[in-house]
């Protein structure tokens, strides 16, 4: 957490002139917003878009965290990390782009797998997370660590043409796993690299991750708390969907929960935390 | 007897890969003595559109891990999961989690 | 138009491989786009993400028109100016953002004002144009221009915590004169400068006006050809909307039309091609 | 004499700031002699939602240039504009135009 600005400098006011002028969100807003720490796991399609409006908006202190390079096949929808960055890790890469974008932003890369040792220690120290991964373990231990360490939590992910978003434990609503109890069976889990993805795609669901971690951050709240955004990008249809709330049984948001420490998310969902092998392209 | 009722299903995610690629279906489900519900819709969905690997779909008698139901833009949670009965144009999505980013 | 490439490089395959897999573009998709070539006119908080987007994808070549400076108070949304752009032409300073993304495409900056004089020799030479733009004149400029030279015209605009997205003069589907016949009286007109605007709402229709250029280029076709797109941030809701078909009376696509040649769109509309000065507020 | 209605207004884009900022509104029209159209809603928003300014929402007996109305998800265009007559729970969208970028 971060120390709270008492005020704007005249420099602040300047840039943020056309934010601060919505009654939604004000002086007061903009100063929420600034004294927020974010952490995106992920420096992919949706990590990208998700940062640099973040920064742009002035978000106060932002986490990349991300284990990989930049390959090429990266760049369609990567749009952080340029050709000269072939080869950095993401994360370095990711946080040099929000530097030129804005400066004022405290920002701190983490060339790292998110894993069961570090997640809680390093998401104790945000007050929102933005789950951008894109495989079904870490999908698990990001949640599993939000709920222990009661952090919002605002996910999408995009597949081919689609793209889903949703924000977990947030205000009493549900949780990851109290949509999805049991994890799919590995062979019906396809990545990016298995089934493409049109990389506007996570584009458009990154840029909506933003605008929701901003909502929250600002005070004004996010709408998507028991809900889930479906999008269909080639019938160029969004779906708003009403959730189930907090499940009772939950075992790890519930009542008796059973989950009171992470473990090994691999061996509980049958599948490596990497979108790098191949599966069944369902 | 239970008038037939017409029914629009939505696959979604991947999911309609499994369903020749289309994404949606208007079906019309026959008169029955019973009101038609969704259990009852799982087993004609296997065996009149799911033509092969049911398992990637179903798990016992729901729809496997990951699959979301919809009924009418809201999650099947809430409105009694298999026991829900359906009603003449009711929109009924099957939509597999993605993962990916 | 650019000539048609005959087949991918192996760098190509390398590069957009993500996106070539996918059964609704593939390689033929994929060539559609590489020779496809798009007219942003306006690079501010929605040619921004746009020309990224439609850069990482590969498409062949790139037109990007402004008349502007960066300033301070466009970088909260203007994503691909950095602060050491500050005071450069925005045309530029895009151009060289999207060279560091993809250097394949080509690119060219327009550092000028879309004008009844140019606009036509412009638009000529590119195969989409997209309404990127801050004005009333410019909109009604660009539609005209667009219904003479008989290009589709992708068309986004945002302000405060809203955004609306068509596709004009597209698969003979009205033009945004059959909408709007008449230019709204001055005094209603509130611009980003006046109202305000939330950084990653043009963000979100900018990649939105990306992934409709896409459809187009690669053949799929946009889903928008005779519907206007709402969408709210607050509630996080998109409302898809069917337009009116082509207006047999309309004075540019219609039967008979009077307008066969550009005016004097400020003139017309009662207001200046630019957001700079101050109106209203509603 | 036809019975009162019930209609769900909403207005978008900057018209909602001459309705105090609110942007969904309720409302139960009274019963008439006539079925209610759009030209008599346009008149009844003017003497009980549009305290002051009618001129930046309606010019003649039409609604302003800039302004779209939205009859059920659809362009009034599609419907007959001001002969369109009102249905119990229709949902009328009024919303000005954008030009920002
Ligand atoms: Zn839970
Ligand atoms: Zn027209």
């Amino acid at each position: 957490p971060l120390k709270a600005k008492a005020s704007l400098s005249n420099e602040d006011i300047m840039r943020y002139s056309r934010q601060l002028i919505l009654p939604e969100l004000g002086v007061q807003g903009q100063l929420n917003i600034s004294k927020t720490s974010v952490l995106i796991v992920g420096c992919g399609g949706l990590g990208c878009p998700l940062a640099q409006y973040l920064a742009a908006a002035g978000i106060g202190h932002l986490g990349l965290l991300d284990y990989d390079e930049v390959e090429l096949s990266n760049l369609h929808r990567q749009v952080l990390h340029g050709e000269d960055n072939l080869g950095q890790a993401k994360a370095l890469s990711a946080a040099c782009a929000v530097r030129r974008l804005n400066s004022t932003v405290e920002c701190i890369p983490y060339h790292l797998q998110l894993s069961s040792e570090n997640a809680l220690q390093l998401i104790q120290q945000y007050d929102i997370v933005a789950d951008c991964s894109d495989n079904v373990p870490t999908r698990y231990l990001v949640n599993d660590a939000c709920v222990l360490s009661g952090k919002p939590l605002v996910s999408a992910s995009a597949l081919r043409m689609e793209g889903q978003l949703a924000v977990y434990n947030y205000h009493g609503g549900p949780c990851y796993r109290c949509l999805y109890p049991v994890p799919p069976p590995p062979e019906t889990v396809t990545n990016c690299s298995d089934g493409g993805v049109l990389g506007v795609v996570p584009g458009i669901m990154g840029c909506f991750q933003a605008l929701e971690v901003l909502k929250i951050a600002s005070g004004q709240g996010s709408s998507c708390g028991q809900q889930l955004v479906i999008f269909d990008a080639q019938d160029a249809r969004f779906r708003c969907i009403k959730l189930r709330p907090r499940q009772a049984g939950c075992v790890v948001c519930g009542e008796n929960p059973s989950i009171t420490h992470l473990a090994d998310y691999e061996s509980f969902c049958g599948s490596a935390a990497t979108d790098k092998c191949r599966k069944l392209n369902l | 007897m239970a008038a037939p009722i017409t029914i629009h299903l939505e696959f979604g995610g991947g999911a309609e890969l499994l369903f020749s690629g289309v994404k949606k279906h208007h079906m019309t489900l026959p008169s029955q003595s019973q009101p038609w519900d969704m259990k009852q819709l799982l087993v004609w969905i296997q065996q009149n559109l799911l033509k092969e690997r049911p398992e990637l779909f179903v798990q016992g008698d729901s729809v496997r891990p990951g699959i979301l139901v919809l009924i009418n833009d809201a999650d099947w949670e809430l409105l009694g999961e298999l026991d829900y009965q359906l009603q003449d144009k009711d929109n009924i999505v099957f939509i597999s989690t993605l993962h990916g980013g």
